[in-house]
This record gives structure tokens, C-alpha cells and sequence, in this order.
């Protein structure tokens, strides 16, 4: 099979490449490119790998913070956590893949995170992910539910890395566009982190990992007449990955990495050892000469366009110190892995790869890279939420008959069915398995303990990106501080349709605004994410779904909290929100939307000052040790976090509403932010709702925990068995009637 | 009657079970194996139905459940 | 004791198995890379779960095949006590040192949760500590832990007393409900005719530490540390 | 030259993945379905080597390692 001789029109549109891109091409080479070259122009600049669209929005995030030793621009972020010890993290999205393949999309989703974690020195320790599928009553539901969980599992699991946390929610809008979010969290010593820049001139260039086949190659070539007919049976698009070759490059490069040969090291992800290889001569201000003829193939007959646009999976790109290929090679065998030099440095700032003794490819480098394009795309402000109509709530509503309706829907619903089937404990140091707030994984031998969670409400987000960008930082915060972790740094996997789109383009500059003030007000700041456009289907596009991923440092594992109630007879206080309880916010809230059938009104705004000290505040007090059950309210409000705490606990709870309220559900249901629900034995009540004062800090004592029942006011319960059933069963129940795919 | 599906991998995607079992052969000594590709092989049992419907049936089992047809190929031979 | 831990491509609780080991024994088991045939003398074998060579083919097989198994094996029929855990059982059912196999799980899905067992018997030195009929907790971790015998084998594995744990319920009752993967009879893990070859699925280095959720499986290594020091 | 080789479960030996994909099949509508039972369709590329050999060869590869004798069975055919 050969590559076209000249560029014609056509490609250039399939490629994905607009006039204007093209004459820049024709500018840059001073001559029209070949075939190849078209290719890697194409994969350089596409939004995936050049973030042209989203560049200039990015700057807006503070990515700083006297702990953040790398902030966004590597592999991954990386934070300073103490004792020498930094933790590397990132989120990355896989949502096409999935859609089309859900086990492998969702497998090699988590295997290229893993890979951009390990490439930095870290060995992973923690999973998370952030799934979302469309309607229940869709008829493809079910089937990317089971294939996506069992595929993350399936990578996860293998390679022995616990998947620990995540979110899991259903809504039409995901119908013909899930979202798959995968995050790996990673540990390394803080002198020893590897980066992706080239230095040196004539360093070989190394090839280590599975071999090259004919994956995932931007679908876009099919078009030229040249190819033969069975050129779709020869290049499929789904990778396939294996994670045991995964595992074994895990433990290959942290080997390799123990001694001192490596330059700089760089996975293979999108477009493969093009991205790859750019990246790392583009970031040293260096050339690199490839000679493709050296790259382990899987199938005869690839040409370089193939090897060059391959994503296949499971391999990495490094240069090497000149001389020490040896002891590299030495540790690739060992594991089984290729091992190859396919290359060196060189002092040209081009990229020139050479196959079956022609030179295929001779780009400059930087145009492709650094100095990719960069759009200033129009946007429309998005229209402000319409207001909630006073007769939207159904005020007759019994709380106690709607909290079971909600605990039970599919996005309250417990999640055990994921999660149980994720390896959560391998490792050895999960201390919080998934169910609660953040998850926490011990720092392996030691009493510290890293939290994590994954985060965002894409209906806040929809109905206002700005407080939808600001509640999405804003909860992951609540959610570590929940367990006593002080909130350490962000990363970002931001979900949208098409940025062609004035409307598109506004929302997500609203919610990257609203972002940008949180994590400023909050000390939180990004260091590592990425950008999904073109979330759509028959352009309707998603609701937009900035992902947070955030993490945070808990110093001593003894000064812990977890959600679930551990004795009878304390008092449960609220800390946090309004100082008067007025009522409540139930514009966007899902008791609105399950309850009353409506997804209306504003979303509830966030207070960032609020939000800090109510934080800082609660996290004195688990440091204190004067906390140790704790649970922030979110989704569902009020009650439904109660109800959490009960069915964690197995103990029940007596609410009492406070009496100035003539009608409680707004009280009950109400998604107010930056609240929190903690409880302490009875004599320290006193002392507790002092000391919020003193902080600025509003709390107020709301019940009793004991028996088992949740009781509201004097003549209203509801047993936990009952509610434990509404909660459990609706996902197992759902997922029942999936057929699962033989594997 | 019975019907036999093959379901093998497309040609060109990755098989991680055939290349390790490619492996573990030339460790056990068995040299000169250049590759392995592993699929599955699924009996059904129909009961008695007639044979032209059978095919059209499991033609459509395995489109929606026995095969996955975006990596996937299958074959089906029906016998009694 | 000297306490050694197989290491295969794609094993990947060795580090934790290896850390229950030293909290319980005060010493650090020496980890064996598959290919190792030159072994010193050993008290204890682990073979820890995992993945090794991702599973491929069944579970447990192509691992079954590595050179260090054989040692394994010579070590055993000496009377070496040779612990499997989850990937370990399933590798030691393969290289035929246990009987029978470990099929896929009825459910067809990985499960990962805690679940109670039955120790049926307290007189192997892994089980020492525990008292017949008590019933302890330990998390499972697998999507190929369905163990199958035939009948006659199963009986005389009952027979025989070598059935070692069994999955209950909390108060001890032996049922379907609960069952986590369809295993016959119930069988959580099962001994060699001399008691001293110990595969299970469920892990006890899981089990091993107070903060991880529990400490019923660290019993079992201080049972052997009783058995062998 | 090829080996196609069918592992199969003996007679007798229950299925999970057989009993699940019957079920599947059932939930699915097809009705009339009496039973599936899996097992795997593993093909070996041997390169050139004599026929005769070659099954003997084959053979021993599934005593040793692609078929667990204790629960399954195995069929080989040799083509070129
Ligand atoms: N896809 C998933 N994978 C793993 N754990 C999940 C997943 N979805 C939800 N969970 C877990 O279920 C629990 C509840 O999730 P969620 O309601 O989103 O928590 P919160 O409201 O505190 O953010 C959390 O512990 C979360 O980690
Ligand atoms: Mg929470």
C-alpha cells in the first residue's frame, strides 16, 4: 500500500484543515507538503493536540501556589505533599472512543492517563473517573454502562492500580455523547520528576513499549482513491489495549527511571510518535531525526504515514544519555517489552524522519508546536437562567415521601454496582473506599493520606456557566475538606460541543471564568487538565461539563472524617450557608427536577469567601480532632445528606425543623452551597456553635442522632431499611436487564 | 439443531491474549510459532427450528450480543 | 521465618502481601522474579494475586508454566508451606498442585467488596490462630474465582477436611445469597492432602491493618509465624 | 501453515459465561434458545513445517498450556 503522490484539495478537507490552515502549510514549508506531512499537520493542529480554541481562555486559570512544583503544560501537575514526596495527577477525557467501543474506549481512556502519570516519574496510586451516560430509558444506555465500567475495571484492575472514586449520572443530554473522564493520581520523590524536554544534540532517540499497528489512525485518509478497496479492514480505529503490557511498562520505566539515563521521556498518546517526538524536540529548542525503518511493527508493510499517526498502545518515547542505551535496553528485556533506537537529537529545530531510504517527512518544529494556531473564536453570552416561578415547587410535597423518590433516582443512587466492580483496595492503602465524599489513599508508609474526588453539575453549569464553573471548583474543595484533606490542586477535563459555535464558545468561557475566580479565592489552582470539544450529536451539543478533579493532603490519618454517623445520641449541626434559615434554593435542584419534573431557575450562586472560611473551619475542627463525622450537602441537599449519613452510619437520625420555618421543603431540599453537616457528642455542642461564631461561621444544631429511622418533626419517619433500599437498588435493578458482551 | 459461531478479532487489531500465548509457547520450547490469534467458538442449542430462519437469528444474536462488531468478525454454520 | 513472595509479570499484590508479611513477622520476605531457579532455603511460599500475564488464556495458566513454579512445586513436596491468594490460587489450581479450577465468576463481573467466611479448618498452619467455625472478614478482588470441581473430587476434598474457608453470611450460614462468584459448595479456598499447600481467593494481606478496614486476615500470618519461627 | 484448535468444556462442566449468554439472549427476545456453552477458537500460525509433525506439535501445546484437561477438551485441525 502506498501514500498518495500529491496533496490534493480533498485531503486537506479530510484531513480536518481549513483553507487558511492550509496556505499557513504552504507559508511554513515553502512548498506543498507530501501525504505524511499533511498527516502530521493535521494531528499538530488538530484542537485535541494545539488546544487552538481553548488557549487563550486556559491563561485565565491560576495555575500557581507556593506548593505546586509543575503547573499545566507537562504529562501532568505536580505538587509538593512533604517529605520529599510530590504527588503528579491529570485527568483526561475518552468519550468518542467510548461511545463507539465502550469497553476499549473506556480501557485505553484509563491506560492513556496511567501512561501520562508514570511518564513524570510517579508511580500511580489511585483511579478515579467521571462518567456520564444518557438517558436511563435510551436504548443504548445500558450497554455503555456495562461495557464502560467494565472496561475501566478491566484496565484498572489489571494493572493493579485502585479505582477509587469518581461520579456516575444520567441525563438525555449524554444520549448520543457520553462523557468518559479518566483520572490517575501518582506518587514520586519530589528530586526526582522527568520531563518531556530533548537536550543534548545526536542523544538517541528510544522507542520502548508494545509494537506499532494500524490503530486509531485519524480516520480522515480513507478518502483518497488510493488506497484499495479493504483499506477500512486494515486500519481500524478502535485501539485495543492490553494492560499487562501496561503494568509491565509501569514497572519498566520506574526501574529505568531509578537510575540516571533518562533525558527526557514522553508517552505516546494522541497522535503518537508524532506528538510525542514534537513535543520533546519543540519543549529542548532541538531537531530530531527518526528512522522509521527501526520501529517495532506489528504488521508488514506500514507506511510512514501509519507509524507516524499510529495510536497504538502501551509505548513511550525517550531520549536517552548517548552511551547508556545499554542499561535501558537491559530493563526493557527484562520486562519483555520492545526496545528499540528508532533516532537521534539533532541541532536543526526540524523533524526529519526517513523511510526505506527516502526522507518522508523535513518540517521545522515549532510551527507545529509552540507555534501552532490559535483562534479567538466568537462567543455569545449564554441567556441568563429563566427565573423559578413561585408555583413551581409543589408545596404539598411530603419530604418523607420525596427523599426516598430522590435517594433512589439515577443520579442519588448508590454507585456500589460501579465501584464494586473496580479493584478499590489493591495497593493496600485505600483508608476511604468509594461511597463517601473524597476518596483517601494513604501515602504508602506513612500517616499521611492523599483525598481525592472528581466534581462538577453540569445543570448548574448549563443553566450558568459562570456559577456552574465556580460551584464545579467549589465542591470538589468542600468534598476533600469533608475529609479533613487541606484542598491542594486541581485538574480539569472540560467537556463541551463544538467551539465553532458562538454559544458553545460562551459557556465555556463563562464556566472557565467562574473557575478561574474559584480557584483563586480558594488557593486551589490548576495544574494539569485537558479540553474536549465537540461533545455533540446532529449539533445539539451536551451540557457542558467542566470535570474537576481535585486532591488534597490530610497530614495525619488519625485526624480523618468520614460521612457515615459512628454513635447514637450526638448532635448533628449544620455548618454553613445562610445565617437565617430562610428557606432554601431550589432553582436547579434535583428535588425540582425529580420531584416536580422541572429543570428551571438559577443555579445556587456561590459565595467564595463564604465557601473558604466555612471550609477552613471545619477542617480546624477535624485537625482538632474534635470532628471526626463529616459530610458536605450537595446534590439533593439537606436531607438527602442526612440520609447519607444515616445509611453509612447504619444509625438513624432525628431532624428538627427549625420552627420560624412555615414551609420546610425548600429547607429540606434546597442545594444551598458551602455547607457542611458534622456531629459531636452533645456536651460539645456548645462549644461548637461558639467557636463558628467566633469564626464568622454560621451553625446551627438541626437533630439527634439514634435509632433506626429518620424522623422529621414530631409525626413523621421513615426507616433506613426502606430508604437502603430505595438508594441500593436502583442501579443493580437497571443494569440487570443488560446483557453483557462475553469477553 | 445447533448453531456454531466463530468469533474472531478483525485483522490488524491488537490481540494481547494470542500475543501472550505466542509467548508463553516459545518459552515452553515450542519454536516456530510466528503468532496466535484467539477468538471464541459458541454453540447454541435452538431446539428445533427451521434451518433458513436459524441463520437469519443468529445472524442477528450475534450482531447484538455474541460478537462485537466494531473489533469483531463472526461466522456462523448451522447443523443438526 | 524466611517468607519468599513470587513475583510474575502482571502479579500485583506483591508489595502488599510483602508488607503483611513483615508487619506480622517482623521480617521482610525475600521477592522471587518468576524466572529464578536458584532458591534458598525457604519457610514460606506466597504466590500473590495479580494479574500475572494479564490472565490471558485462563487464569493463572501461563504463569503456571514459569520457571520458578517447578521450584515451587519441589519446595511443597517437601513440605514448605505454599500460600496462594486469589492469582496465587488460580496458579497453583493450574500447575496442578491444588485441585480442580477457578472459572469465571457466575456473575460475569469483576467483584471487589468485603465478604465473611467460615474457616472450616483451624489445624493447617495458616489457620492456626482462628477457631474452627469462626466466621471472619476478608475482601475478595477478582473476576475468576468460581471454583469448579467434579463431585467426586469435591467430596473428597470435604472428606477430607480440605476445605479451609468457606463464603457465609455474617452469622456463619452457608447459602447462595451468600456466594460472591458461584463457587461450588460455597469453597473460599482449599488445602492439599497434607494441609501445608493453602489457595484461597479471598485477602487476608488486605485484612492485615486496622485502618484498611480490618484485621482478621492478619491472623493468618501470625498463624504461620507460630507454625514456622 | 495453521493449526485451528477448538477448546471446548467437557460435557458436564458448568458454564457461567454459557448459562449468562443464554439468559442474555433470552432478555433480548430470542426465545426458543436451549442452551450456549463458550469456549475458545485459538489459531496458530506454525509457518512451514511438515503436516505430520505439525498435529503432534499441536498436541502437545494444548496438553501443556491452551487447554486445562481437567474441564476441557480440545480439537485440532491442521491447514495450509
Ligand atoms: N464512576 C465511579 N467510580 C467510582 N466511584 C464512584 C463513581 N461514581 C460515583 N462513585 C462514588 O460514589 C460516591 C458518591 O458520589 P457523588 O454523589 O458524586 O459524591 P459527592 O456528592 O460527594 O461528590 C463517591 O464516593 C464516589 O467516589
Ligand atoms: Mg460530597
Amino acid at each position: 500500500m502506498n501514500d498518495p503522490a500529491t496533496v490534493t484539495a480533498e485531503m486537506v478537507a479530510d484531513h480536518g484543515l481549513s483553507p487558511d490552515e492550509y496556505d499557513r502549510i504552504l507559508t511554513i514549508l515553502g512548498r506543498p507538503p507530501s501525504f505524511t506531512e499533511l498527516g502530521i499537520f493535521s494531528v499538530m493542529w488538530s484542537e485535541h493536540c494545539s488546544y487552538k480554541s481553548s488557549k487563550r481562555w486556559l491563561r485565565l486559570l491560576p495555575t500557581s501556589a507556593p506548593w505546586v512544583i509543575c503547573g499545566p503544560g507537562e504529562n501532568a501537575g505536580v505538587v509538593d505533599i512533604g517529605d520529599g514526596l510530590a504527588a503528579i495527577f491529570k485527568m483526561e477525557s475518552h468519550n468518542h472512543p467510548s461511545y463507539i467501543e465502550p469497553y476499549q474506549g473506556a480501557a485505553t481512556g484509563v491506560g492513556g492517563i496511567l501512561r501520562d502519570v508514570f511518564t513524570m516519574g510517579a508511580r500511580p496510586i489511585a483511579n478515579l473517573n467521571v462518567l456520564r451516560f444518557g438517558s436511563p430509558d435510551h436504548p443504548k444506555t445500558r450497554h455503555l454502562v456495562a461495557g464502560v465500567v467494565a472496561g475501566i475495571g478491566g484496565y484498572g484492575n489489571c494493572v493493579g492500580v485502585p479505582t477509587v472514586g469518581g461520579e456516575c449520572t444520567f441525563h438525555p443530554g449524554y444520549d448520543g455523547n457520553i462523557l468518559v473522564n479518566a483520572m490517575t493520581v501518582g506518587l514520586a520523590r519530589a528530586d526526582r520528576i522527568f520531563y518531556s524536554a530533548a537536550a543534548g544534540i545526536g542523544a538517541p532517540v528510544v522507542y520502548v513499549g508494545s509494537k506499532t499497528g494500524r490503530d486509531g489512525i485519524h480516520g480522515a485518509t480513507m478518502a483518497s482513491a488510493e488506497f484499495s478497496d479493504d483499506t477500512e479492514e486494515k486500519r481500524p480505529t478502535v485501539q485495543v489495549g492490553d494492560p499487562f503490557t501496561e503494568k509491565l511498562l509501569i514497572e519498566a520505566c520506574l526501574e529505568l527511571m531509578a537510575t540516571d539515563v533518562i533525558v527526557a521521556i514522553q508517552d505516546m498518546g494522541a497522535a503518537g510518535l508524532t506528538s510525542s517526538s514534537f513535543e520533546m524536540a519543540s519543549k529542548g529548542g532541538l531537531g530530531i531525526e527518526l528512522d522509521l525503518d527501526r520501529v517495532p511493527v506489528r504488521e508488514a508493510g506500514m507506511t510512514a504515514y501509519e507509524m507516524l499517526l499510529s495510536e497504538s498502545q502501551e509505548r513511550m518515547l525517550m531520549v536517552l544519555k548517548p552511551g547508556r542505551e545499554g542499561v535501558a535496553e537491559a530493563i526493557f528485556r527484562k520486562w519483555e517489552l520492545d526496545f528499540a533506537v528508532i533516532g537521534n537529537t539533532t541541532d536543526t529545530g526540524r523533524m526529519v524522519a526517513r523511510h526505506q531510504g527516502r526522507v518522508v517527512v523535513d518540517v521545522p518544529i515549532d510551527p507545529l508546536a509552540k507555534a501552532s494556531p490559535e483562534y479567538d473564536r466568537p462567543l455569545a453570552d449564554p441567556p441568563g437562567p429563566a427565573p423559578l416561578a413561585a408555583t413551581a415547587v409543589p408545596a404539598s410535597a411530603d419530604p418523607l415521601e420525596a427523599l426516598p423518590r430522590l435517594l433512589g433516582s439515577p443520579d442519588l443512587s448508590a454507585k456500589r454496582w460501579v465501584w464494586e466492580q473496580y479493584d478499590h483496595m489493591v495497593m493496600a492503602d485505600t483508608v476511604q473506599r468509594p461511597g463517601g465524599d473524597a476518596a483517601v489513599v494513604r501515602v504508602h508508609g506513612t500517616g499521611k493520606g492523599l483525598a481525592m474526588t472528581c466534581d462538577c453539575t453540569p445543570r448548574y453549569c448549563l443553566a450558568d456557566p459562570v456559577e456552574g464553573g465556580r460551584q464545579a471548583v467549589a465542591e470538589a474543595w468542600r468534598n476533600l475538606t469533608a475529609a479533613g484533606a487541606k484542598p491542594l490542586a486541581v485538574t480539569d477535563c472540560l467537556n463541551f460541543g463544538s467551539p465553532e459555535r458562538p454559544a458553545i464558545m460562551g459557556q465555556f468561557a463563562g464556566c472557565i471564568r467562574g473557575m478561574a475566580e474559584a480557584c483563586s479565592a480558594l488557593a486551589f489552582p490548576v495544574v494539569s487538565g485537558n479540553v474536549s470539544f465537540y461533545n455533540e450529536t446532529n449539533g445539539v451539543a451536551i451540557p457542558p461539563a467542566p470535570s474537576i478533579g481535585g486532591i488534597g493532603l490530610i497530614d495525619d490519618l488519625d485526624r480523618m472524617a468520614t460521612p457515615g454517623f459512628r454513635a447514637a445520641g450526638e448532635a448533628i449541626v449544620l455548618i454553613g450557608g445562610d445565617p437565617a434559615p430562610t428557606g432554601g434554593w431550589l432553582g436547579q435542584s434535583l428535588f425540582l427536577r425529580e420531584i416536580a419534573g422541572l429543570e428551571a431557575g438559577a443555579p445556587p450562586p456561590v459565595d467564595l469567601e463564604g465557601e473558604r472560611r466555612t471550609g477552613d473551619f471545619v477542617r480546624s475542627l477535624i485537625a482538632a480532632g474534635r470532628v471526626v463525622t463529616c459530610h458536605d450537602i450537595s446534590d439533593g441537599g439537606l436531607l438527602v445528606a442526612v440520609a447519607e449519613m444515616a445509611l453509612a452510619g447504619n444509625i438513624g437520625a432525628a431532624l428538627t425543623v427549625p420552627p420560624s420555618l412555615a414551609e420546610p421543603l425548600a429547607w429540606l431540599f434546597g442545594e444551598d452551597q458551602g455547607r457542611y453537616l458534622v456531629t459531636v457528642p452533645q456536651d460539645s455542642v456548645a462549644g461548637l456553635l461558639a467557636g463558628a461564631e467566633a469564626a464568622g461561621v454560621t451553625a446551627l444544631a438541626i437533630g439527634t442522632t439514634g435509632g433506626d429511622r429518620l424522623t422529621l418533626g414530631p409525626d413523621g419517619a421513615i426507616s433506613l431499611a426502606f430508604l437502603r433500599e430505595a438508594h441500593e437498588a436502583w442501579l443493580p435493578r437497571f443494569m440487570a436487564i443488560s446483557a453483557a458482551r462475553l469477553a | 439443531m445447533k448453531a456454531k459461531v466463530h468469533v474472531t478479532l478483525k485483522p490488524g487489531v491488537l490481540d494481547p491474549q494470542g500475543k501472550a500465548v505466542a509467548h508463553a509457547l516459545d518459552a515452553l520450547g515450542f519454536s516456530g510459532v510466528h503468532g496466535v490469534r484467539q477468538g471464541k467458538f459458541i454453540e447454541i442449542d435452538l431446539g428445533d427450528q427451521d434451518p433458513g430462519g436459524a441463520q437469519a437469528r443468529v445472524d442477528a444474536m450475534c450482531r447484538q450480543l455474541l460478537a462485537n462488531t466494531v473489533i469483531e468478525d463472526y461466522a456462523i454454520d448451522i447443523v443438526d | 521465618m524466611h517468607a519468599a513472595v513470587i513475583v510474575f509479570p502482571g502479579s500485583n499484590c506483591d508489595r502488599d502481601v510483602a508488607v503483611a508479611l513483615t508487619q506480622a513477622t517482623g521480617r521482610a520476605p525475600l521477592m522471587l522474579w518468576h524466572r529464578e531457579t536458584e532458591v534458598p532455603p525457604l519457610d514460606l511460599i506466597v504466590v500473590p494475586g495479580g494479574f500475572s500475564y494479564g490472565d490471558y488464556l485462563r487464569a493463572g495458566a501461563l504463569a503456571a508454566h514459569s520457571p520458578v513454579v517447578r521450584e515451587v512445586k519441589a519446595r511443597a513436596a517437601k513440605g514448605v508451606p505454599v500460600l496462594g491468594i486469589c492469582n496465587g490460587f488460580q496458579v497453583l489450581c493450574e500447575a496442578g498442585m491444588l485441585p480442580g479450577v477457578l472459572m469465571r465468576n457466575a456473575g460475569l463481573r469483576f467483584v471487589c467488596k468485603d465478604v465473611w467466611l467460615r474457616v472450616e479448618n483451624a489445624a493447617t498452619p495458616f489457620t492456626r490462630g482462628y477457631r474452627s467455625g469462626q466466621v471472619v472478614r476478608m475482601p475478595i478482588a477478582h473476576n475468576d474465582g468460581n471454583y469448579y470441581a467434579d463431585a467426586t473430587t469435591l467430596d473428597k476434598l470435604e472428606g477430607e477436611g480440605r476445605i479451609v474457608f468457606r463464603y457465609c453470611h455474617a452469622d456463619g450460614r452457608v447459602d447462595d445469597a451468600a456466594n460472591p462468584n458461584g463457587a461450588q459448595r460455597g469453597i473460599a479456598g482449599i488445602a492439599d492432602g497434607r494441609g501445608s499447600v493453602l489457595g484461597m481467593m479471598p485477602h487476608p494481606e488486605r485484612a492485615a491493618d486496622a485502618s484498611l478496614g480490618g484485621t482478621d486476615g492478619r491472623t493468618m500470618f501470625q498463624s504461620l509465624l507460630t507454625v514456622l519461627a
